[in-house]
């Protein structure tokens, strides 16, 4: 299990807290960065931090995820990022090895993502008073001209495209978790993808709604954009593209692929003009070659998410409670 | 993947759709058994698509629903000793206790760990020999089975750092309490497949006849679940009242005799109370005196626990079938999954967490605006 | 309650005197243990729960349900399209004969 | 006691993995802050994690160090802070209203320093896995054109110049720790130093240095700079303002005040032909009223940094060896 | 501050060393036998400024240097034991055992507290009646009376879950010890004046005599210091070896007679290793018979401590006087106040210590240059 | 060792029975034990170790021992400039009466 899956303080508790507390608008975007000014030139801004353990699976290690993961977020402004801070708070009593083989993973992953690690800082703390190692990135990143991604353009109208196979990271990092093996191909899908966005970008301009369905899953995501833009969202279940061992694995564990975490896909709200322009586009990029329409928004339930079943019956989607755990019922 | 998506045929499900549309002339009342039934019909909408005239009334088979309150109040307090290593299923994190959950004792440091396999949690036991590992040795027969190989094994490998805490339930004596209430209107089971794999189908017959109740075994595809509507229904078209196999592929007359040995040796029949129910006389599953020393009960004696039940949760009412979760006063207000009142709020196979969940659209206004949540 | 899942065997080994085998969920390979159906062999398939496999899959049995499926719809196809009329009481927007052809 | 101050790891230990995994030179600068260009625009770009203890203090918490950490150390390469993030690690159990006061000393110190909150992020973790807060920030902000102030650039001739007395903040500190009293006048010196800084390149765009002497005191950053820049610094010890409670504390105590931690000061290489006029301009600053000539760069002993005594003798002025701590001889 | 400023005021500095220069003929050694008195010379640079005539020896005055090896294990040994709550003065979290310091033990999560007085950790003893108290109870004649007090009021208190690592020294047999040392170069002392402030100066007329070498009393101020070298050359030139007190504004010759009556009743003298050095008779204080309840060592029988010096530390012979620091074949290079070797070297008040801090310019070749470490 | 320092009695009480001082030292204040200085009054000065008062400063011999001082300056003074030499040894490159006009 990770951390902050349940208990009395919650990231959804506290955060209430902070917009009015910090005295300005900027962070009720919503958004997974923020678009500003700066002697005219337009930015993008994000922050986030890493407490993911395992600290190492399949396919990538938290120094990965805190390159993509802000790298992401700010391609999810329509921004390539150019620079990331990376601060590290270690637990005394850690490897000095594992810090280093982090450390050649941030770089290694930076180098993947086009981006230089511009600033940092290291902390350690006492043994019982950390967890091996958090990392914190934040990152700045350009927005090109013309360019406005935000989720409170969704509209009724939109089609929900998703760049690729979805659960492939939480399953991977459940492999660890819960001694599950698998073929060779089932490792997280941890990616950079500014160099998607541009791709998409180069069709038009004219994206409304870009977002990394990371912790919580499509569902999540989807949920979040529905609520900011107050556009309903229609799922059709059956065209999500969910891998044979994803559904395997979520099938003998009980977990619903929507709520499993991704790290190197996309959702995109697409006006249904550019549609097939841009899923051709993304199709042609290795990191969206399984790109594939999962549904459109709707003028029904507002706000609201809504699958359609394969049997032609709906349910509502709802925001998970916290961290999925295996079941047995 | 093979025996699930062909049980995934929108086609073959619109042949059997069919078919029970066209039988069915009046109103029938039928129970699925099992939670993960009631689960599998309204994520996959089953239920919108039957003749309104078909109610399926959701049972009590979620062991983590029924699971009494006073067990999990024992639970948290095992859970919260320094030198205890509690184990559990992921289900059993969020249910409820008077004043908590298990969730909250491992946010508050106490040592809670999710297993799949109750084997996991004997591993561990063996790799931590100084600490103490209990289990939350919960479910139907289905799980029985897997918590008895647990304990036996601990005692033949001598882990004696191992116990566990056991509420295991039975089906057969709860179908029974269901038919005895005056208030039932089941008129046919779904029976729980999975139970039946374990257990065999030799229980129902005596059902059956007694209560003039149709019994079809059901499994729990969407496909399984319309085979066992469609029999259910034309049984009681006919006025019949037989046990059908409509889940041949998993389910054998005889069970599985390795599995119900096993449990004969280290399980006796006792009396158990069900969440929201009360005590039905012997619906559960103990250890038998040969392993009263893995038994967590015995081993930590958690005195001063107080359990206090929510006065309006009617969850006794909606496990019954006497009630849907939306005939509740306190359901979507002040009972939710984030802050369930009642076990069945709080399990995804809970009948009111299922309504909430997937059923919102229908069954309640909308939800008020979220607050906004920065997130990224 | 329950949650039990197929999957295929695809090697046995014993392991401490406990007979193990492994598991193939459609990818997810999974240790499960045998005890209660030791006659089990490489290549059948069985229902897992908590790691046990407590039944062995009959392909037969499976075969012999969907062809019964199949036929139900030849013997019903007269009876009109009941199909048609539960998704409507859905309030379905699509078809589902559609939802097959979106982009 | 505070975190990290001694055991197996520790930030120096660790932070030789990073630069080199990186991939760049930008970390190579030993700056506060990293001056970087984007789209022809030069920002300054800084991260840090802050894990104090206690949370609350005399004349501030962690909140305020948080956000005039930051704006500092921008501040430390000539660049006006413009926008931070903020991001929050928070340990299970942790009261709701603490984390609610801490949000409101950021809110706050953001708007005493002109600085916008414009991204954040909330974690979770489990009881015993964290203690109780902490925050990264990271910030960005212009320079103005012309300056180019870095540890390299201090050069035999400059002054070192002292923006104020030393000690407050530390001693502020220590006083909860240690259960000391004082009169109103000793709390923690935290500010935001951008109105001084500029104020500063109002007189001469070429200073040549700055640094806020926080965590290892004036010792500690004159060392970081002789040895950035190669040159020798002779301290004039008399010549350091350090309050009389400062002095009484630290004398009960053990403590040395040149490595008492300041969070409202900073120490400026000035060449000397600019040094009259930039210490003028600092006096007509109320954070910089007190601003004393405590020093000068030499040709001798070069990379190290040497003190002056009273009575004419010298002796070594060296890095310390992690925290300080109370001692009885 | 009052009676600091004025004994720091450089014109008459100057007036003190113009004294010593016109009155120094010959070479003299003299040892000041405070850590605090070497750490205020080598900080204000006092030895600097006198004749190159007069050398002063560091002599063994601080408890931090000299506390034996075995010691500093057990205080290890004791402070990762999970129910203690190990208190100590900030000297000892880095001097080094046999293979970690207390700051490891601390960083690898063991309760280890920095206190300022040895009531702190009485008080935390009051506040954690669940926990085992221990303090470090080190120290010469100043700091044994806090000690004792501490004690002592754990006794009357009923505060049973406190208890007191001792290993307290005592200054006059050090002296005496020096005196007798073949090698001894040592041609006057001066005194430690808070250990005069405690015990007053009724124990040197004795040594004086005996072994004909001046004894003045000094203070730690830079005019306390100076003003005790020129006694002691006035005494040298003269050829005199009495006591003198030139620090008479904090010493009596009667010391303070509350606190020597409570070291009588508190403590027992006792044979004492001093680390670098060996044992000296009679050089040190343990817990009375009637305060053995509160002795640590009595309380946890740390077992299994195997000390090991390092074979390479020459930090006897510094604190005898008899090399300097820079004249160890380790100093500032195997042996640094990062990576200390013996005593000497951690404690700021050591010689080593010091000599490498504030004197590397003239004793040792430049540092190679730094490594890049990122700050801000 | 012995790290003690001079501060300044301003107020005295009883605690649990025990004399504690609340002791200034230049603006910082602390408490402090008094059980081994028991006639000291507020307002006299004391050398404080680890939080126990153990002796009190004596002002009449402190300022006879200032004044001997400040004699032994002007009895000495035709020796010549003792501190020059010893400050040109130390190999200072700025004399001290020179330092305090630094800027
Ligand atoms: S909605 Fe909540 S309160 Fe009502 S029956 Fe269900 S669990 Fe109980
Ligand atoms: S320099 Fe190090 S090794 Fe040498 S005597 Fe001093 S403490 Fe011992
Ligand atoms: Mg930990
Ligand atoms: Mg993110
Ligand atoms: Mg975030
Ligand atoms: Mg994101
Ligand atoms: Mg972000
Ligand atoms: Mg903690
Ligand atoms: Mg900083
Ligand atoms: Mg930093
Ligand atoms: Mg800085
Ligand atoms: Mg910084």
């Amino acid at each position: 299990m990770g951390h902050g899956g349940g208990g009395a303080l919650s990231a959804e508790l506290v955060e209430h807290l902070f917009a009015p507390a910090y005295g300005n608008d900027l962070l009720a975007g919503l958004a997974d960065s923020t678009a500003l000014t700066l002697a005219g030139t337009r930015l993008a801004f994000s922050t986030d931090s890493y407490v993911v353990r395992p600290l190492f699976f399949p396919g990538g290690s938290i120094g990965d995820l805190a390159v993509n993961g802000t790298v992401n977020d700010l391609a999810m402004s329509g921004a390539r990022a150019a620079y990331l801070s990376c601060a590290f708070i270690l637990e005394e009593g850690t490897d000095l090895s594992v810090v280093g083989r982090i450390a050649q993973a941030v770089g290694a992953a930076a180098v993947a993502a086009g981006v230089s690690i511009a600033t940092g800082d290291t902390k350690v703390v006492d043994a019982g008073h950390g967890d091996g190692v958090f990392i914190n990135t934040s990152g700045i990143g350009l927005i090109p001209h013309g360019v406005d991604i935000r989720p409170q353009r969704a509209t009724p109208g939109d089609l929900v495209i998703v760049s690729g196979p979805i659960g492939m990271h939480g399953v991977a990092i459940m492999s660890v978790r819960e001694g599950l093996e698998f073929g060779v191909e089932v490792t997280s899908d941890t990616a950079p993808l500014g160099g998607l966005v541009d791709a998409m970008l180069d069709v038009t301009p004219d994206l409304h709604t870009l977002r990394d369905p990371t912790r919580g899953g499509v569902a999540t995501a989807l949920n979040e954009i529905a609520a900011a833009s107050g556009t309903g969202v229609l799922l059709h279940e059956h065209a999500v593209p969910v891998p044979e061992p994803v559904a395997g694995a979520c099938g003998f564990l009980g977990l619903d692929p929507l709520y499993v975490a991704n790290e190197g896909r996309l959702l995109a709200f697409v006006p249904r003009s550019h549609a097939d322009a841009v899923l051709a586009a993304m199709r042609a990029h290795p990191l969206g070659a399984q790109a594939a329409v999962i549904g459109e928004c709707v003028t029904e339930h507002p706000g609201m998410v809504v699958a359609r079943t394969r049997f032609g019956g709906t349910r509502v989607v709802d925001l998970p409670l916290g961290e999925q755990l295996p079941r047995i019922c | 993947m093979k025996y699930i998506d062909e049980f995934n045929d929108p086609d073959l499900a619109r042949r059997l759709l069919d078919d029970i549309h066209a039988t069915t002339t009046r109103p029938w009342a039928m129970m699925e058994v099992c939670g993960g039934q009631t689960h599998s019909i309204i994520r996959h909408g089953i239920d919108q698509l039957l003749p309104d005239s078909i109610e399926l009334i959701h049972g009590p088979g979620c062991p983590v629903c029924v699971t009494p309150l006073e067990m999990i109040d024992k639970a948290l307090a095992i859970a919260s000793l320094p030198d205890v290593i509690f184990c559990s299923f992921g289900d059993m994190l969020r249910v409820p206790g008077t004043d908590r959950d298990l969730f909250r004792v491992k946010s508050a440091g106490g040592d809670v760990r999710v297993v799949y396999s109750p084997l996991d949690a004997l591993e561990i036991a063996r790799q931590n020999p100084g600490r103490e590992v209990v289990f939350f040795g919960i479910g139907f027969e289905t799980t029985a089975p897997a918590n008895a190989m647990a304990v036996h094994q601990a005692r033949s490998l001598g882990i004696g750092n191992f116990s566990m805490l056991v509420s295991h339930v039975r089906v057969p004596p709860a179908i029974e309490a269901i038919m005895q209430s005056p208030d039932c209107r089941v008129q046919a089971f779904l029976a729980a497949g999975h139970v039946c794999s374990v257990m065999g189908t030799g229980e129902y017959p005596e059902l059956a006849e007694r209560y003039k109740v149709p019994v079809v075994v059901t499994g729990f595809e969407p496909l399984d679940i319309l085979e066992g509507v469609r029999r259910a229904v034309h049984q009681l078209e006919r006025g019949e009242h037989r046990v059908d196999n409509a889940y041949p592929r998993a389910v054998q007359e005889q069970g599985n005799p390795a599995a119900i040995s096993m449990l004969a040796e280290v399980f006796e029949v006792t009396d158990r109370a069900w969440r929201g129910i009360g005590t039905i006389p012997g619906s559960g599953w103990r250890l038998s005196p040969a392993f009263r020393a893995y038994d967590a009960e015995h081993r930590f004696r958690v005195t001063g626990v107080r359990t206090q039940e929510s006065g309006d949760c009617r969850s006794g009412d909606v496990l019954q079938g006497l009630i849907k979760p939306n005939e509740c006063a306190a359901f979507g207000t002040i009972c939710t999954p984030r802050n369930p009142l009642g076990a069945t709020m709080v399990s995804s196979e809970g009948a009111c967490a299922a309504y909430y969940l997937y059923r919102r659209l229908d069954t309640a206004p909308p939800a008020p605006p979220k607050e906004a949540t920065p997130v990224g | 309650m329950c949650l039990a899942v197929p999957g295929k065997v695809i090697g046995i080994e014993e392991r401490n005197g406990i007979r193990m085998a492994r598991v193939d969920f459609g990818g997810a390979v999974k240790d499960v243990c045998l005890s209660y159906l030791p006659e089990i062999e490489v290549g059948d398939y069985a229902i897992v729960h908590v790691g046990f496999a407590l039944q062995r899959l009959d392909e037969a049995s499976a075969l012999a349900t969907l062809e019964l499926f199949a036929q139900i719809g030849a013997l019903e196809e007269e009876f009109g399209d009941a199909w048609g009329r539960a998704a409507a009481e859905a309030g379905a927007p699509v078809p589902p004969e559609r939802i097959k052809d979106l982009p």
